[in-house]
């Protein structure tokens, strides 16, 4: 474990001329369904249609939106679970796509995956010592004092007890289960983790325990998160910079502060006022922009801007010129004010939104 | 559907053809494994020195001597258009398409021969089938509504044992009872539907009630877990929140659900069957498919082993496109395309 | 189309029961590992045009509650005492025949997964209009127009059409309006919600409870809410029961326990909650531990392994006392707490509340 | 007992041309001339003696004939039909006793032969006509045997006697591609055979029913030429095949141009028999207790009837057990087991009563002592040169002492070989490994399939070699009742051949090799046979286990029954049968 004191030994915050992970116009397509007699491939399905971001080193990026929006093939591309159709994606100032098998190994041990469901994601039939001590015999990693030694004291750091190394995962509860998967995932310190909902299947109460935790790790591990969710508030406590996602794409990407203050995307203001906060006379007078309609088919994604069949700007206050360039006028992800990118042709904050958030003690 | 229909036929054409080539050639490499002229499973014996005019004229006759692909061509091309079988001076014998070639030790057609074999098999077949279905599911559902009751440990004791039992364990024992000791089913000969139903049904009981003991067995195991899967499922409890009656959430919502998974494996069990009735009609006289293709195999009559297994193979693919098909319509989930 | 009203019943006292009383309810299941206690005592009232939200963790006996007020528990092992009243008749004792008869007509329900609680081999209209012959002697072909009918109310846009599909063919958001529209179509005067957005988006989950409220104010009919999350429960409830380890710990009207929960446990879910109306906290504060075992139940106070405020209690009665559920501040608030209703208040208001 | 046939699988079948004259029963005819009904009656004399005409004879077989036609079948049973419509210049005057006699059949006499047996020459008898009334000639009978020659379309008879002594050119295939043999030579009345070799047994293969004349060129009619002949084949016999439905049954009614003046050694009084193919067994002993059929064509009873039989003696006395020429045994390769000694352990230990247990139990076959069956030359009861001890189970101490003689008294160890896939053969190795072991001999078993056991596994001499195959698993019965026809193929050195050999131990013996070669001139004696058979034995590479034996059963209705146990494995010789007029 050599390596490790080197990954550890970098300060969280030390600015970098490049980003620890960088993602430039990266699609993944799957094949659609076939049609014809002789199975001729339909429209391929753009579940994640050239997004671009960046993750710094020790930084969290959120990345939210509805299901489907390609926020969980975003980060299996990036741990290279699943292959790009296109794009770049550079890690530690290097292509990831030239590397060669050796060094794809140690790439795959810099990158980890943390899933959202902590009872299929863990073998039943392994103990928790084999499953946290995978990642060393895969990758062939020997620690000073033994694959043991290391995997008691990740457990004992995560919150487990080291002397349950010998137990089955259906012994231990859900939370206990997803700081399994966070040991596994942290075993050979890697300099980025990509989890997936890891706290969507955990009660409340738990789920905080969760989250201090993995920011904890941030802080004495100097990891990295790619933190996908689809509950706005829970990103917003933990993400450094967060993009919303819609059909594939990147509708609005800012630093935490400023996309939840100052929203600029009519998707985000519709998330955003869905969200419910346990506050009863707020939600009284609370206004709530409802989506209408489903989502459409990312093999068959609208014209122009994707959103505008489901925005609620679009409807109720565009004009119809206005309109015609939301419908044939694909927009570009522009920056409004420094890191932060908008896709819209109109982008607006909306009043009444974030104020209600912000303030307000209870009566 | 039409074009998933198509599809499916276009893949079952071609497992079909694969399954001629493969046991074409099986039986081709056979006599080069065991060294012996191909003559051999021909007539069943090499009668003359393997150097004599005699073996040559022989080999040349039944084609041996012309290279694979003609041979291939030869065979393939019977099944496709028929032939003419003829030693140049017997009168030629007119075999039409489906061909399978010439029995030259049973000095038939094994077209023939299987058209008489075929439906002993189909009629064992089909109505254990019906049996153990019936049977089977009943037993397993009546089980699976109390788990760990009586009925259910019956039925399910009685089932483990029955898988356990052979047919030729079954078989022998239900003779010795209805037949020799109670006298209830005399020993009769099968005879066609077409000109004796009752005795068509008399020599079909036993067969029937065998087969159905051991498939029904594991039918109404699978049943049983299935339904009681099933039935732990989250839309059983909203059809019990809807207000339905007992009965109707567990047929038309916990059993609808629960054979499905079994129709796929009927008709593969079915089309499988279909191809491997030997024990079964040893044991109960019948000259079916499977006893033909023992009798084959016995005497070393290639033409008719080959022909049955093709047939054999043709009915299991036939099932599982009947099944794909079938899954499709009552599986609404399946994608047709 | 729903049975006739019979004449409100009264108690023994003569005093007018509530639509909806469930009274000390308790079900046991009998496990090899031991008595699995899911609801332990549990008690309340609903009268018509009322939401009711039930807040708890998974396996804090929610579900369970609402499955034995459709007396779904009937038939299995589990052992289902007390009381549940409604509209005069009495679900606990009443045969299975009994009960069966008021699901769907009296009572309907929808569930968390509505993809698992449909069934896949029968069209969406189908199982709508199944719902609806059970109880109403109709035609097959008024029993669709009704479904129909049904499904253009719950907002599926061209419903003749889809009233043919299967479930896997609708989003989650529809599949879960099918489920509503198949509970309410024979406008029964309980509706019990359970979890019904928690697999939902959130965008699609403002959808759903904003149909639910739609569709409670014109039936005027009572609806218990069963779920997780208090943002959804400040939403949509007018009252509030927090339950924990298969007990209730705590109840009220909404304004009541948003603004002055009495409960250590209630305080410590509000606590836990990152918030989208709060400033930022460098960190949240979690309940430690995790739920109880419901099979080996801590004495005491149930609450009392995971409770930080153990130690304002005197001696060790939170370990050895099991709390009443006793009338907290305001009339209607009820707390199962050994901490006097005073000092509760005073932690709310120093300790808790601030640091939101 | 399973039908067999010759070609390379040496288990063989007697053809079966053989008669007893009704009235003129044989003069060694023990006590059962009276005709009463008892057990084993048939074997030596006449069940039944009687003259009245008329009457339908039912038989029964479980398969169908390989084939019809005289020149294209080679089961037993099917040559014991035949001798209902065809007959050949020389037939078989008695069949049952302990001698089969040939005599004269469409011939006038014997025949005459030149000094070397290479030239035969028969004149046929007057008036002699087919059923179709046609004139039976002598152009009919070498045309016979000329399709014998074409192999590529006729190939189920015994052709490789024809072929192996009728002089033809190299490249003849028979009348249809080839045209007539010169060396069949034909007058209006006579025929005059040259062979490439010397046959002083020629008179035996005219007596089989490959010999019987086929109608020149017009064969059995337009559609019945060739492979066809065999659906409605001509007769020249008392019988004639009227109604044939393959797999199903054969009817036979008396043929109206069959003469019983032309005819000595036939006296039909039936008027019809019918046969019936039902394959099933059960069905076949159950319509036989019920009396409803009169004998089984084919084979032994099932085991039903058979447990019937054994336990009923008033059903045992309709019932006959005869040995059989036909020997069950095992060849003990010098080739792998060099000492003479070594294998003598083998004969001395071998279990012979328990082998005949193995193999079905005494009703299945009697102990072997010599390999020369009864009913061939040479053939002698007393004939025990390894004697296994009374009870036959084995001499455990002249078989350590040859053991010690070789030089391994604790035994040795080899393999045992048999053919797959078989019923019997495990059960028979199993009995051999318990003997041998009881004096150190080990074997281990090796198989081969049925289609190349004969030809490349242990008819090739290499393999056995390097196999190392010490004992392999045959049985043998020659197709006509001669010393020279039991011993040639098995025991002449001069006919060791790389494949397809069946002289599997590869013995070349001088003193065997002089008898054989003077054979077909006519210079060996049935003494030089019984010289042979002990020269065989002592050279210790044949180990004879048991004549086989066969267990039949008659209707008691039946009349005229003779077992016909010289060649058809005793089975009943149907041509005179009668069932008293009904």
């Amino acid at each position: 474990m050599t390596n490790q004191t080197t990954a550890v030994s970098t300060p969280a915050s030390t600015p970098r001329s490049e980003p620890l992970l960088s993602v430039r116009g990266v699609s993944k397509y799957f094949p659609g369904g076939s049609s014809g007699l002789l199975g001729r491939r339909g429209k391929p399905i753009k579940a994640v249609d050239g997004v671009s971001f960046s993750v710094e080193q020790g930084q969290t990026l959120g990345l939210v939106g509805e299901s489907g929006c390609g926020k969980s093939t975003t980060g299996r591309v990036i741990s290279k679970l699943l292959e790009p159709t296109s794009g770049e994606i550079r890690f530690n100032g290097r292509d990831i796509a030239g590397l060669k098998p050796r060094e794809m190994r140690a790439y795959r041990s810099e990158i980890q995956m943390i899933f959202q469901d902590p009872f299929s994601s863990l073998n039943p039939r392994h103990t928790v010592g084999t499953i946290v001590g995978a990642p060393f015999r895969i990758q062939g990693v020997k620690p000073d004092h033994g694959i043991k030694a290391e995997v008691q004291s990740m457990m004992e750091r995560v919150g487990l007890n080291p002397e349950h190394y010998n137990r089955y995962p259906h012994e231990f509860s859900g939370g206990q289960r997803q700081r399994i998967g966070i040991a596994r995932a942290l075993a050979l310190r890697p300099k980025l983790i990509v989890c997936d909902e890891p706290v969507s299947a955990l009660d409340v109460s738990v789920q905080a325990q969760v989250v201090n935790l993995l920011e904890d790790l941030q802080q004495e591990f100097g990891v990295a998160f790619v933190f996908i969710a689809h509950d706005l508030s829970v990103v917003r406590h933990i993400a450094d910079r967060v993009a919303v996602m819609y059909l594939g794409k990147i509708m609005e990407i800012a630093d935490r502060d400023t996309l939840y203050s100052e929203p600029l995307h009519p998707y985000t203001h519709a998330l955003m006022s869905a969200v419910p906060v346990p506050d009863p006379r707020k939600e009284r007078r609370r206004e709530r922009i409802l989506l209408t309609g489903d989502l459409p088919s990312p093999s068959n994604p609208p014209t122009g801007c994707v959103f505008h069949t489901r925005c609620q700007k679009f409807r109720e206050e565009l004009t119809d010129v206005q309109q015609d360039r939301c419908r044939t006028e694909l927009p570009v992800l522009t920056e409004k004010t420094p890191g932060h990118e908008v896709y819209c042709h109109f982008p607006a904050p909306r009043a009444g939104l974030t104020d209600l958030l912000k303030t307000g003690v209870p009566a | 559907m039409i074009r998933f229909i198509a599809v499916r036929l276009l893949g079952a054409i071609v497992v079909v053809w694969l399954v001629s080539v493969v046991t074409f050639l099986i039986f081709q490499i056979v006599p080069t494994l065991s060294h012996t002229s191909p003559v051999y499973y021909y007539i069943g014996k090499i009668p003359f020195p393997p150097d004599s005019i005699q073996m040559k004229a022989l080999t040349h006759r039944f084609g041996f001597d012309l290279p694979l692909y003609a041979q291939y061509w030869h065979f393939l091309s019977g099944i496709l258009f028929g032939q003419t079988i003829t030693d140049g001076v017997s009168t030629p014998i007119q075999c039409s398409a489906p061909c399978f070639g010439y029995s030259f030790r049973q000095h038939q057609l094994v077209g023939t021969m299987m058209a008489t074999a075929a439906p002993v098999t189909i009629s064992m077949c089909i109505g254990a089938a019906i049996l153990w279905l019936i049977g089977g599911v009943a037993v397993g559902t009546f089980s699976a509504l109390k788990p760990g009751s009586l009925v259910d440990r019956v039925g399910m004791t009685g089932s483990l044992a029955a898988v356990s039992l052979p047919i030729f364990f079954t078989g022998p024992l239900l003779l010795l009872i209805f037949e020799y000791t109670l006298g209830v089913l005399p020993d009769v000969s099968y005879l066609p539907i077409t000109q004796d139903p009752a005795q068509w049904l008399r020599s079909m009981i036993l067969p029937w009630v065998s087969l159905a003991f051991l498939f029904g067995a594991l039918y109404a195991r699978l049943t049983r877990s299935n339904m009681i899967e099933t039935m732990g499922e989250d839309y059983i409890r909203t059809a019990r929140a809807k207000g339905l009656s007992r009965p109707t959430v567990i047929v038309r919502h916990g059993l609808r659900a629960a054979i499905t998974p079994i129709v796929t494996i009927f008709g593969i069990d079915l089309g499988t069957l279909v191809g491997s009735t030997v024990i079964t009609e040893t044991v109960f006289n019948l000259r079916g498919l499977g006893y033909l293709s023992i009798q084959a195999i016995q005497q070393s009559d290639l033409p008719v082993i080959l022909g049955v297994t093709i047939i054999a193979a043709v009915v299991l693919v036939i099932a599982n496109f009947i099944v794909d098909i079938l899954y499709a319509f009552i599986d609404p989930r399946v994608t047709v395309y | 189309m729903t049975t006739p009203l019979l004449a409100p019943a009264f108690r023994a006292d003569g005093s007018k029961r509530p639509f909806l009383e469930v009274k000390d309810l308790r079900v046991h299941f009998p496990t090899a590992d031991g008595l699995v206690k899911s609801v332990d005592g549990l008690s309340f009232e609903l009268e018509r045009g009322e939401i009711l939200g039930i807040v708890g963790e998974s396996g804090s006996g929610k579900s369970v509650t609402s499955l034995a007020i459709l007396g779904l528990h009937k038939g299995s092992n589990a052992m289902v005492t007390g009381e549940i009243w409604l509209d005069g008749r009495e679900i606990v004792a009443a045969t299975e025949e009994e009960v069966r008869d008021l699901r769907g007509s009296e009572m309907g329900m929808i569930f968390q997964d509505p993809l698992s609680s449909l069934h896949p081999f029968y069209s969406v209209g189908t199982q709508i209009s199944e719902a609806y012959l059970v109880h109403t002697k109709v035609s097959k072909k008024d029993a669709k127009a009704e479904a129909i009918r049904m499904l253009e109310k719950v907002g599926i846009p061209n419903a003749p059409n889809r009233y043919n599909d299967y479930p896997h063919q609708f989003s989650g958001g529809m599949r879960q309006r099918a489920m509503i529209a198949m509970a309410l179509i024979c406008q029964p005067q309980l509706l019990i919600a359970d979890e019904p957005t928690t697999a939902l988006d959130v965008t699609v989950q403002a959808q759903i409870l904003e149909l639910i409220k739609e569709l409670h104010d014109e039936l005027n009919s009572a609806v218990i809410l069963i779920t997780h999350d208090l943002g959804v429960v400040a939403e949509t409830c007018d009252k509030v029961l927090v339950m924990y380890g298969g007990q209730c710990v705590e109840k009220g009207l909404v304004d009541d326990l948003f603004y002055a929960p009495e409960m250590p446990y209630t305080w410590g879910l509000l606590r836990s909650m990152p918030r989208m109306d709060r400033d930022r906290q460098t960190r949240l504060t979690p309940i430690p531990g995790s739920p109880p075992s419901l099979i080996n139940v801590p004495s005491g106070c149930v609450f009392n392994t995971r409770c930080p405020f153990t130690d304002r209690v005197d001696g060790d009665k939170c370990r050895t006392v099991h709390p009443d559920l006793q009338q907290g501040a305001t009339p209607g608030h009820e707390v199962r707490c050994h901490i006097p209703t005073a000092q509760r208040q005073e932690i709310w208001l120093t300790e808790i509340s601030p640091n939101l | 007992m399973k039908i067999k046939r010759k070609g390379v699988v040496l288990v063989s079948l007697l053809a079966a041309t053989a008669m007893a004259l009704v009235g003129c029963s044989s003069p060694t005819t023990p006590a059962t001339t009276s005709g009463a009904s008892s057990f084993n009656a048939a074997i030596a004399g006449i069940v039944n003696p009687s003259t009245v005409q008329g009457g339908t004879v039912k038989l029964l077989t479980s398969t169908d004939c390989d084939s019809w036609d005289p020149q294209n079948t080679y089961y037993g049973w099917c040559w014991n039909m035949q001798r209902l419509f065809t007959r050949s210049l020389i037939g078989y005057e008695k069949v049952n006793g302990s001698k089969p006699v040939l005599a004269p059949d469409l011939a006038t006499d014997m025949g005459t032969h030149n000094a070397d047996f290479t030239k035969w020459t028969y004149t046929l008898r007057k008036g002699l006509k087919y059923s179709n009334g046609a004139d039976i000639t002598p152009m009919d009978v070498k045309y016979g045997v000329e399709r014998l020659f074409a192999t590529d379309i006729i190939n189920g008879g015994p052709s490789s006697y024809f072929l192996a002594t009728i002089s033809h050119p190299a490249d003849y295939l028979g009348p249809y591609k080839s045209g007539d043999l010169t060396s069949i030579v034909t007058t209006a009345s006579t025929i005059e055979f040259n062979l490439s070799t010397s046959y002083s047994d020629f008179n035996y293969l005219m007596a089989m029913a490959a010999s019987a004349p086929v109608p020149y060129k017009v064969e059995g009619g337009t559609g019945f030429v060739g492979a066809d002949y065999g659906k409605q084949p001509v007769s020249s016999g008392p019988f004639v095949l009227t109604k044939y439905v393959p797999t199903q049954s054969v009817t036979f009614v008396r043929n109206k141009f069959w003469k019983q003046s032309t005819d000595k050694i036939r006296k039909p009084v039936a008027n019809e028999i019918d046969l019936t193919i039902d394959s099933d067994e059960n069905d076949i002993d159950s319509k036989l207790s019920a009396g409803t059929a009169d004998a089984r064509a084919d084979l032994d009873v099932g085991t039903t009837l058979k447990s019937k039989i054994l336990t009923n003696p008033k059903i045992k006395v309709n019932a006959d057990n005869p040995t059989t020429a036909f020997t069950r045994y095992m060849t003990v390769m010098p080739s792998v087991i060099t000492n003479v000694y070594c294998r003598q352990a083998i004969f001395y230990a071998a279990n012979k009563a328990e082998l005949v247990q193995a193999f079905g139990g005494t009703t299945s076959g009697v102990v072997a002592g010599s390999m020369t069956p009864p009913t061939i030359a040479g053939h002698s009861a007393s004939a025990n040169m390894y004697d296994s001890g009374k009870d036959n189970t084995g001499d455990i101490a002249k078989a350590k002492a040859a053991l010690v003689k070789c030089g391994q008294p604790n035994g040795f160890t080899t393999k045992v070989a048999y053919s797959t896939p078989s019923q019997l053969a495990p059960k028979v190795f199993a009995s051999l490994q318990t003997a041998l072991a009881r004096v150190g001999i080990k074997v281990t078993e090796t198989t081969s399939a049925a289609s190349s056991y004969y030809s490349t596994f242990i008819g090739s001499p290499t393999n056995i070699v390097n196999q190392g195959i010490g004992i392999a698993l045959a049985a043998w019965g020659a197709d006509f009742p001669t010393g020279y026809g039991f011993w040639n193929s098995i025991a002449n050195g001069a006919d060791i051949v790389p494949t397809g050999n069946t002289n599997y131990p590869s013995l070349n013996d001088p003193v065997i090799n002089k008898i054989l070669d003077a054979a077909p001139n006519g210079k060996s004696t049935d003494a030089d046979f019984r010289k042979l058979d002990d020269q065989v034995m002592k050279d210790a590479v044949y180990l004879p286990i048991l004549f086989g034996k066969s267990l039949y059963y008659r209707n008691p209705r039946l009349t005229n029954v003779t077992s016909d146990n010289a060649l058809a494995f005793g089975l009943y010789d149907f041509v005179n049968v009668g069932t008293g007029g009904k």
